[in-house]
């Protein structure tokens, strides 16, 4: 049943260190707010999930707050290559990550294997691809009908689930619009999911068949206005692309990114998020 | 009514361009394949339907992209999906007729890596990795490549498979139980490529205007092969060039302003 | 690509002697207008696939067009039996046809694969459940990871789907609203589909994540108003439950069965649908 | 407060509704366990879950529904998903703590017939099938089971084993892999039944007003054991009476109506 409470104390309630742990978002709707969260209480060694890791998961790496990345394609979309991550992996500073490795559709099919309660996903994927040389977890079953064989992967099932989403009602139902991602999924998939959101309402007003969450569903929400910043949320605010191409630079050398990192990140609070999108909110 | 002051570039988004059917249904890869679809859509192929594995359907953007994911994208579309039901109902369902990806490293076979340079446990350069590529390659009917040619680009041996083309050549493909097309085309900045029937070895077909044969294997790794009736490619039309110009205008004014961005 | 059509049109193009088709709906938009039409073409030998086959199915068995039914509840909605049914399984009139039957959750399942072009659906199921000693489609696939050994059925791959909709653009997009069933499974794990519409408009106007349909996945599209009745369409009319009460009794005996279906059937047209539900309209 | 004037129907049903609590997810089978949910949710449990499986999520209808996918169910719903995502997500994900199921034919280890009367292949009656009641019965938390008692319901051997109770009883759901609890209650027309902790097999906790020991019998099949401490069920209050006759009332004013009906 979801609880309504500050984004501090959702993640100290439900984030450990040594867990395995999504922040979700299709480059869409991307949980800044809760990862920075993350690194301000100093959680270490988790295992990070996600399809898409962006810039966030870069500051996480390169905070030191990651064992290993479970992960399909990561880059800082738009611009290039995530070097915090390419620094630890090529570097290993501040320390080497482990990697585990995967195709877009593999991830995909696992997070929904996961939410559907199922330990594995079968799919029709990785023929001539070399991931399935360097990844144990890549194996195939047999259809037991038609005898092809088919491609399957452990269903992802992570500790908790970050994301952000557009709006909650005051019963703890939640509603995501418009590039929905992976969310939903792996929110069901977790046993534990927090949701940050842009307004909490009376009423949802959610078309019938639109992506809703409902609130027994969710262990916490936190209102986080713009906490997506700098990806953005549908219907809010759009994108701050300047931040991306910005994070580039920034990235690039230690010194850099552990200055901005103190000012940004270690000295700010969820609260800040709300200026960084004023100047990007939708005219509607 | 053709124009003769173009660059590489544009002459490659809009000879790739040129590929893409009014019916197609098109799955559009990161990066370069991008411009060349949406110019597509916007000259010849108005009813094309370009696809993002964001879960875009449909889609018909005013600008390009920053990423898979813009929020334009979800606006003009068809309908958005969840990222599951795009790669299990759309993609592997085998309702894409053509995949369009780039390449960071691509071999004569139309193998594809942007997952490690060097090693893969000890990477001498980490790139992006698959993403959507590896089934891409495997699931849509046929899959058109374009990149900027350059020696780093198209070498002998990529590093790492990430997506398998013709592997081997042949029909390396049918061995490993994969029954769609592969590799049909590759649009670089200098030419127009295709697999030959038998080796299925990517072969020049095309040269771009002002385009000679040493200027294509001076730009590639491997001993090109060139074939027997070699084309021109016919020059950007006045329209081609133009919409293509009038995109990028439109994409470079909505995608800059005065956004400080230093919050990232 | 969609193609505009009459029904008759569509059926005669779409649907064989001897096909596997589907009539699909849950309850709501079951496609009546579909499957008279077919009735009417004299089609004969078909394996039928449905969920929840209901009145329309019963009038397709008993009118001798089926050879064999795939299914996982078989029953007049809130009424009772299916006489017909009964008649062909008990009494073998006017033949008996061939049962594979599931669960929901198999079916379900097996659409889903089918929309998903894989060749079998695996899930947690059919346990201690006795459908799996009569049903040979019923097989398990163990998890390469974990072991665990679940329930295997082959995919759903009709040769044409039919289904109702609530409207379609010029384009052939079709939406789907309320409860959507498992239909958009169905048109997608099937070679052909046919839909029956409302109304045709310029615009869908719908929300971006509702139930949508392209017009490149659709084979023919037939506007159809009232073509669900007596099951209703969302937003359009409610449902004629008088009219499944009726069902009961004219189904009770074969004389009334094929004198109604006389009438209401073979001497009927699609048109007819639109006068049926004049009554029913929503209010909105 | 408590009223005397009620039928066995009522009593039933009020006492089935009294076994959900407020922070329950519900699966709601077909039939009986409609009224009963809907009770709970309009007396003492306003905030239960109710799915149906149609897909409607959270719902909340005025009146009773005719079927599983009445307009309403939707129209009052959290959200509504597809029938694939109903089975995958919400009922095998384990997100379900009760299942509300009805039956045609039962045993004493509540074991479940709604597939045929009589042989599998020659069946002396066709009954509906078993829906979603297989995968009901094995991934909800528990099973909550509501029928009125007769010799013909509840029977020694059921023909057929739809879905899975305590099979032989004792620990047998155990024995095939099945982790969740199973039924857990009966109510009938008559009692309130819960299986022996030992041997599973459901026993008499507790008899509705008026009813004994020789009444349970003469409508059962099989042989009824009685708890030791044998309970009175406590008789519907008014507030739960009128809840449910207004519940009725609405539901036969909305359903009934001057429609025809004639082209079914």
């Amino acid at each position: 049943m979801a609880q309504f409470m500050t984004l501090p104390e959702a993640v100290a309630q439900n984030l450990n260190s040594g867990d395995t742990a999504a922040f979700e978002g299709f480059t869409h709707l991307i949980p800044h707010a809760s990862a920075h969260e993350a690194i301000r209480q100093g959680i270490k060694d988790l295992t990070l999930v996600r399809m898409t890791p962006d810039v966030v998961y870069d500051q996480l790496i390169g905070m030191g707050a990651v064992k290993k990345l479970i992960f399909s394609y990561a880059g800082n979309p738009g611009v290039g290559l995530l070097r915090r991550l390419r620094d630890s992996v090529e570097n290993g500073w501040p320390h080497a990550i482990e990697i585990e490795e995967h195709s877009h559709a593999a991830m995909a099919n696992a997070y929904e294997a996961g939410a559907a309660g199922l330990p594995f996903a079968a799919f029709r994927g990785y023929k001539g691809a070399e991931l399935a040389r360097v990844n144990p977890n890549i194996k195939s079953v047999t259809c037991p009908f038609t005898g092809e064989e088919l491609a399957a992967v452990p269903a992802i099932r992570p500790d908790v689930t970050f994301i952000h989403a557009q709006k909650a009602d005051r019963k703890g139902n939640v509603l995501i619009e418009g590039i929905v991602g992976v969310q939903k999924e792996a929110v069901l998939a977790a046993k534990r999911s927090v949701i940050t959101v842009e307004e909490i309402v009376d009423d949802l007003d959610a078309h019938p068949n639109a992506c809703v969450l409902p609130g027994w569903a969710v262990t916490a929400i936190c209102l986080v206005p713009g906490g997506a910043h700098p990806s953005y949320a549908h219907g809010y605010y759009s994108r701050d692309n300047a931040s991306y191409i910005a994070w580039d630079k920034i990235a690039a050398e230690r010194d850099t990114f552990l200055a901005w990192m103190k000012d940004n990140v270690l000295d700010a609070r969820p609260e800040d998020f709300a200026d960084r999108i004023k100047h990007l909110r939708s005219a509607a | 009514m053709s124009e003769t002051d173009f660059t590489s570039n544009e002459m490659m988004t809009i000879a790739a361009s040129r590929a893409l059917k009014n019916t197609d249904v098109c799955f559009v890869g990161i990066g370069a394949p991008s411009a060349a679809c949406n110019i597509a859509r916007l000259t010849h192929a108005p009813d094309v339907t370009l696809i993002y594995e964001s879960g875009t359907i449909g889609t018909a953007p005013q600008v390009l992209p920053l990423s898979i994911g813009d929020g334009e994208l979800c606006d003009t579309a068809v309908t958005t999906v969840s990222v599951p039901e795009m790669f299990r109902y759309w993609l592997q369902g085998g309702r894409v007729t053509v995949g369009f990806l780039g390449a960071a490293q691509i071999d004569r076979f139309g193998n594809i890596n942007t997952t490690v340079i060097g090693d893969y446990d000890h990477p001498k350069t980490r790139l992006p990795g698959g993403g959507g590529a590896p089934e891409i390659a495997s699931s849509c009917g046929e899959i058109f490549i374009t990149l900027k040619q350059s020696k780093r680009a198209m070498v002998d041996k990529i590093d790492f498979f990430t997506s398998f083309g013709h592997g081997e050549g042949g029909d390396h493909r049918q061995r490993l139980g994969i029954t769609t097309k592969g590799p049909t085309l590759m649009v670089t900045d200098l030419a127009v490529w295709k697999p030959d029937p038998v080796t299925r070895e990517f072969t020049v077909v095309s040269l771009h205007p002002g385009v000679t044969r040493e200027m294509v294997q001076a730009e590639c790794g491997w001993t090109v092969r060139f074939a027997d009736k070699l084309e021109e490619t016919p020059a950007p039309t006045g329209i081609e060039l133009s919409t293509l110009r009038d995109l990028n205008a439109r994409t470079k004014a909505a995608h800059s302003g005065g956004k400080t961005g230093e919050a990232a």
